[in-house]
């Protein structure tokens, strides 16, 4: 954050909504729907960056909160009978508690350890999806019916099988998300959390608070996660426990690293960077693994801050 | 058909070579892959669909080539091609060749449900089937449904007949698991023991198998002596075998997943000579030598088999033409390679399906995608297959609410580390009431 | 009047160990309020053991701590520093991938942050011209927007006092301010410190005894981790013990 | 089955599997001790060593001792090798950067499992163990070969240990370990070491896979527990801390196997988990970390 980066901070994220707005008039069917999906996971993705990228909180752990939106949506709507915005609201809420009480526990360590603790938490949430399968149906998971996803508004419904109404959602939630992103960089909380990450004991003499800090990154970071979650299991209809396996950790971390950790942009692109990276390369050859490792390296050498970062840097190189 | 469309099927073949018996080719053509990548990404944004009246029938192969399911997909990858390959021999469906189109689900739900959208919106296929783990047939099913996209599942799971999927949703070449259960328990209740240990996987798979089986064997005076589900994160077995009740006589054991070897391993080692009677499903050592090292123990041990894997379990002309159209030998190996076992209690399924919907698209003279409610129509008016080349497993009684087939069990016991059929069931033992009725879906 | 109140710093037998070795023992200090006090003594002597038992970045093994009258022993660093206890580093410390202006403005904006919509969000403006102000204080108004990396070692630690005073402390602890500095920088920190000391108490820990003579009102010596004597820089200058201590004769 | 019974088995089991996790684990801790580089593909190095132990087992035919005795051998050597290219190839290319490094040993993750499942196969497979006899207990029988995968670790480790005592490698590796920089100013050869330290961590999971192979299979997706295991027992055990490493390993070994008795199995398994994690929280550092920076 640089004076004179604050010149127009609204400008990029208008033109990437507007884009993202415009683009489903123009994409293809099925890239309409990639970018539906694209988007949900961005969210997460940029969940995953404000613990991370903002506040420098490394976690192994990030499914259980994806999970607990997941499943926090999808069982409250399948028990329960929530309405489909209660359902929503109600994930994100489970992925903000969750966080919440992890944070309590998991932000007393630092770095390594903080890795281990958060990813010990979401194996230990993953084998509770297991253990409580009579509701859960364990890994096999189950299916939301058609009625639940649907948008009452008195007289008229909208069914959430429509792809215009999933994919404006999808953007809607994208936008906020990203929005928020972007604000909280540039807003007095975002400078503290940015300082946390460079020196921590330095931010506590200036008198902050910094454990209430980072519980204040992580929660809102898993509330995001939560969301994230919650919108798949409302927009796809399905709620299963591979989503709080580890890889659904590790996901978020690589998506955020393509595309440029502590970039707002960076989630998006890093997110549909993979996306179409396995979707091409499985088109190609059955082996198609190869190729995404060959290229996951390649990106690393390219770019080491991530697509965004790397770019940033170099025009700020060009300029300065 | 266009140049587009062509130089499509040039990139599909690629694709299918890298898969083909000769492996150790395709990693040398791994590098010219490269260069293909550019073709693809063009062809990325242009839909498949092909046209005219010789258009061919296009089935949309959602297989899992990578993933947990590697060892049953590429059994069901080679079952579906030598069916497709027959069936297009034999003037196809209608008059129409088979085009299978395939994608890779790397058996993982979110990347199932995006591959059947991609059938649907990118590849337009007629038809989407093949899919065998149970997440992941559950995280596509809802989009083959909005989508209204036929989809044959080749699972084994009860999720079809459960009903709470969808009325696009049906399982007719493969039985479930409830009726393979309890057309299991008679058997083992009256010839192996009351007195019986469950051992499972901690997930709904295992969960099924608890459920059905304890209420089937409970209603034949059968006792569970204890029930041991197995997170499936671990790897090492040995230490619940000591919750077994020495009065156990039976051990009901069904596992999954690459640890089941050692599972069984460990639990010869760990009872040694006086163990209980063993009665397992073969799912535990599907695509697994019955001779590998360690398993001597399996001697005189009894596994569920849907179709015997060694060929004079079942000397029907059918199941032979079957067998030798797949490729695999007597003993139920590949033919070229004797070490590369068949998942031959499951992949038939593939090949059945596909002349179900051969039979579907031919009844109902299904012409395009227009004409989907008429198949499905038809599909469920269906009552009954006939065993032949059609369905080589045996015949089968197919019930429309549920979307289901109904076929026959073998019962086999290890002996001189072969499986021999000791017990035939009859479809009548697996049948139960329908628990829900699809057709009274929407379409 | 008690004693108590006139004093702005009281320890009570203040002690800290680090395994077996004792870095401070004992120690009873007093700062009134509106001083310049140094701390000198040689290597190992438990200067900065103390003032961070002081400002909060160590725990003390035993003794207590009061501050403006209140006991402040079991508070955290962040609270002193919220009592107006300040601590400048004596290894620079100032976030060198942010601007001069976010450096300063995170010492500034602490206060504004109250409520919900404070903590969103802030008058960008009038926070630049905070910022603006308190670098002026140091002389570094013109590197407002500069990256803190991109500024020579002297200029940091001008920083770093700078962040120090945004927030207007009542005790700025500085631990040995002057290492490194030029000749003329040091010349100009003097002065500093001494319009500093106008509104604020100064306890710094310093080597330089040209410096410590220069400011200082009183001087606290220290050795083996207990206090040595304490007079006016005269007296010290005159005091035996003090040269023991020092030349070890 | 009596409950002291029980409880032998149990740590009878944890043992063995502690032992082959202590040595994995030894891999990933010098790794990450010495290069400060978190290697996701450390799981598939071990896997690696299974895979080959097999192809051995397959070429030289029905003589298990023979074909284990060279596994020992071509195992790490071929790891090794692989980890020296990758070293030379991707991590200096990018400096070790931390975060880098994740992404690229993802990235050969994905390329590891991807060839072996192309040239292995997604089956599951058996290995003949070197020496096969059942130990009858009075409550059970158990396989002697597990016996011997513990000493064959223990000795491994004890061989490992003296290696970085009193060899020069260990030396310039502790050295490097304690501060790259000056390691580099007394003349130590820093990128060699590095290329050594992963070639032996690698050889060490590569190893584990080997001794691993008789008693569970190898199939291609098996490195993924061990990578989680190894890297969970690093850290509790305390960064940079061997010793610590192999206290966790058995600890947590031990401990999975007798809480096992006490619940069902997957209540076990959360509670196993849970417990770990609070190692941490209660001693951030983990058993013998020093005071992190």
């Amino acid at each position: 954050m640089t004076g004179r980066k604050q010149d127009r901070p609204w400008r990029t994220p208008m033109i990437v909504l507007v884009l993202l707005l415009a683009a489903q008039f123009v994409l293809p069917a099925y890239h309409h729907g990639n970018l539906t999906r694209i988007m949900v996971f961005a969210v997460f993705a940029i969940g995953y960056n404000l613990a991370f990228g903002y506040a420098g909180l490394l976690s192994l752990g990030h499914a259980m909160f994806f999970a607990a939106g997941l499943y926090g949506a999808g069982m409250s709507a399948h028990f329960l009978g929530f309405s489909m915005p209660l359902a929503f609201l109600f994930g994100g809420l489970c992925g903000l508690v969750l966080a919440l009480a992890v944070g309590l526990v998991a932000l007393r360590t630092r770095g390594v350890s903080f890795m281990i603790v958060t990813l010990m938490f979401s194996q230990a949430i993953f084998l509770t999806i297991l253990y409580f399968n009579e509701f859960t149906r364990g890994d096999e998971g189950f299916v939301l019916a058609q009625e639940i996803r649907q948008l009452r508004f008195g007289e008229t419904v909208l069914s959430l099988t429509d792809p215009t109404l999933r994919y404006n959602l999808a953007l809607g939630l994208f936008a906020a998300s990203y929005l928020l992103g972007v604000a909280l960089l540039r807003s007095p909380i975002g400078r503290v959390l940015v300082a946390l990450r460079e020196n921590e004991s330095r931010v506590q003499m200036l008198g902050y608070n910094t454990f209430g800090y980072r519980l204040l990154a992580l929660s809102i970071s898993g509330a995001l996660s939560g969301l994230s979650g919650a919108a798949y299991a409302l927009l796809f209809a399905y709620v299963g426990a591979t989503f709080a396996a580890t890889q659904y950790s590790i996901y978020p971390l690589l998506w955020v690293l393509l595309g440029g950790v502590g970039t707002a942009l960076g989630p998006l692109i890093g997110t549909g960077l993979m996306f179409y990276l396995v979707d091409f390369a499985s088109e190609i050859t059955s082996s198609y693994l190869i190729v995404v490792g060959v290229v996951l390296v390649l990106l690393v050498i390219v770019f080491p801050k991530g697509v965004i970062g790397t770019l940033q840097e170099k025009w700020r190189g060009l300029r300065s | 058909m266009t140049g587009k469309s062509d130089d499509h099927r040039k990139v599909r073949k690629v694709g299918d070579s890298a898969f083909g018996v000769s492996r150790r080719a395709a990693i040398k053509g791994a590098g010219a892959l490269a260069g293909v990548a550019a073709a693809a990404s063009l062809t990325g944004f242009t839909a498949r669909a092909h046209s005219g009246s010789d258009a061919p029938i296009r089935i949309g192969f959602q297989v899992h080539r990578t993933g947990i399911g590697a060892a049953y997909g590429r059994w069901y990858e080679r079952t579906s091609r030598a069916a497709v390959d027959y069936i297009n021999e034999t003037g196809g469906i209608g008059g129409h060749p088979i085009e299978l189109v395939i994608e890779d689900d790397g058996t993982d739900p979110k990347r199932g449900a995006e591959v059947v959208e991609k059938f649907a919106t990118q590849h337009k296929v007629d038809f989407v089937f093949g899919t065998l783990f149970s997440h992941v047939v559950i995280g596509s099913a809802p989009r083959a449904g909005e989508l209204k996209m036929p989809y044959f599942v080749v699972s084994e799971g009860h999720h079809v007949a459960s009903g709470k999927l969808n009325r696009y949703v049906f399982q007719p070449g493969i039985t479930d698991v409830r009726q393979q259960v309890i057309s299991m328990a008679p058997w083992i209740t009256s010839n192996l023991g009351k007195k019986i240990a469950m051992i499972f996987p901690d997930f709904a798979f295992g969960h099924d198998h608890r459920d059905f089986f304890s209420a089937a064997a409970g209603s034949l005076g059968g006792e569970i002596t204890t029930l041991l589900p197995i997170p499936p994160t671990e790897s090492s077995f040995t230490k619940y075998f000591a919750k077994i009740p020495s009065s156990t006589e039976v051990i009901y054991h069904v596992m999954v997943g690459p640890a089941v070897l050692t599972f069984v391993k460990e639990m010869g080692e760990f009872f040694g000579n006086n163990r209980p009677e063993l009665f397992g499903f073969i799912d535990s050592l599907e695509a697994v030598d019955i001779a590998s090292p360690g398993l001597d123990y399996l001697e005189g041990s009894y596994f569920w088999e849907a179709m015997p894997r060694y060929a004079d379990g079942l000397p029907t002309a059918a199941a032979a033409f079957y067998r030798d159209k797949v490729g695999v030998d007597a003993n139920g190996a590949s033919m070229s390679d004797s070490k590369d076992v068949a998942t031959f209690s499951h992949m038939f399924g593939c090949w059945e399906t596909l002349y179900v919907i051969k039979a579907a698209v031919e009844q109902s003279g299904y012409r395009s995608g227009k004409d989907k409610v008429a198949l499905i129509e038809t599909l469920e008016n269906m009552k009954w297959f006939n065993e032949g080349i059609a369905h080589p497993q045996g015949g089968k009684q197919f019930v429309g609410q549920i979307h289901q087939s109904f076929g026959r069990q073998f019962i086999s016991k290890v002996e001189n580390k072969r499986l021999k059929v000791v017990h035939t069931t009859t479809i009548e033992d697996g049948l139960y009431e329908p628990e829900a009725d699809y057709t009274k879906q929407a379409l | 009047m008690s004693l108590l109140q006139t004093h702005l710093l009281q320890t009570r037998g203040l002690s800290r160990h680090f395994g077996g070795v004792q870095a401070v023992r004992e120690v009873d200090f007093e700062l009134p309020a509106g001083e310049i006090r140094a701390v000198i003594g040689p290597n190992g002597a438990g200067k900065t053991t103390l003032v961070s038992m002081i400002s909060g970045r160590i725990r003390p093994s035993a003794g207590r701590i009061r501050f403006k009258g209140a006991d402040i022993t079991g508070l955290r660093n962040w609270q002193r520093a919220r009592r107006g206890i300040v601590y400048t580093f004596q290894i620079t410390s100032v976030f060198q991938n942010l601007s001069c202006h976010d450096n300063v403005a995170l010492a500034l904006q602490r206060k504004r942050m109250t409520g919900l919509s404070g903590r969103v969000h802030l008058d960008a403006d009038a926070l630049r011209g905070e910022a603006e102000m308190a670098l002026d204080r140091v002389g570094l108004a013109a590197r407002l927007d500069e990256r803190a990396a991109n500024l020579p070692y002297g200029h940091q630690r001008l920083l770093e006092l700078a962040m120090g005073l945004a927030l207007a402390p009542e005790l700025l602890i500085m631990d040995e301010p002057t290492q490194g500095l030029s000749e003329s920088e040091i010349l100009a920190f003097c002065d500093l410190t001494r319009r500093i000391a106008r509104e604020t108490t100064v306890l710094l820990i310093e080597h330089n005894m040209a410096v410590v003579m220069a400011l200082a009102g009183r001087i606290t010596v220290m050795n083996e981790g207990a206090i040595l004597a304490e007079g006016t820089p005269a007296e010290i200058a005159a005091n035996i013990d003090v040269q023991h201590a020092y030349l070890g004769t | 089955m009596s409950f002291g019974a029980q409880l032998f088995l149990a740590v009878l089991e944890g043992t063995v599997s502690a032992s082959v996790l202590a040595v994995t684990a030894l891999g990933l801790s010098l790794v990450f001790g010495v290069m400060r580089v978190v290697n996701v593909a450390h799981g598939e190095f071990f896997m690696l060593g299974a895979v080959i132990a097999w192809s051995v087992a397959f070429t030289v035919g029905d003589m298990p001792l023979v074909s284990f005795l060279i596994a020992l051998i071509v195992g790490p050597l071929v790891v090794g090798g692989i980890a020296v290219a990758v070293d030379w190839l991707i991590l200096k290319r990018i400096d070790y950067n931390p975060e880098g490094t994740i992404v690229a040993t993802i990235g050969l993750l994905y390329i590891i499992q991807q060839a072996t499942l192309i040239l292995y196969g997604p089956e599951a497979r058996a290995v003949e163990p070197p020496f096969y006899f059942l130990i009858q207990f009075p409550w059970f029988g158990y396989s002697g070969y597990k016996l011997i995968v513990v000493g064959i670790s223990l000795m491994l480790l004890l061989g490992t240990w003296y290696g970085l005592t009193r060899t020069r490698l260990g030396l310039y590796m502790r050295a490097t370990q304690y501060d790259r920089e000056i390691a580099q100013a007394f003349g130590i050869p820093v990128r060699r070491v590095y290329a050594a330290v992963f070639a032996l961590g690698g050889g060490l999971a590569a190893i584990a896979g080997v001794l691993v192979v008789p008693i569970q299979q190898a199939h291609y997706l098996m490195g993924h527990n061990p990578l989680l295991m190894s890297f969970i027992v690093v850290i509790v055990g305390g960064l940079g801390s061997l010793r610590g490493t192999l206290l966790a390993a058995f600890v947590i070994g031990i401990s999975d196997g007798v809480i096992s008795v006490f619940f069902t199995p997957t209540l076990a398994k959360i509670v196993a988990t849970l417990l770990v994690s609070l190692v941490l929280v209660v001693r951030p550092a983990g058993l013998f970390g020093e005071k992190e920076p």
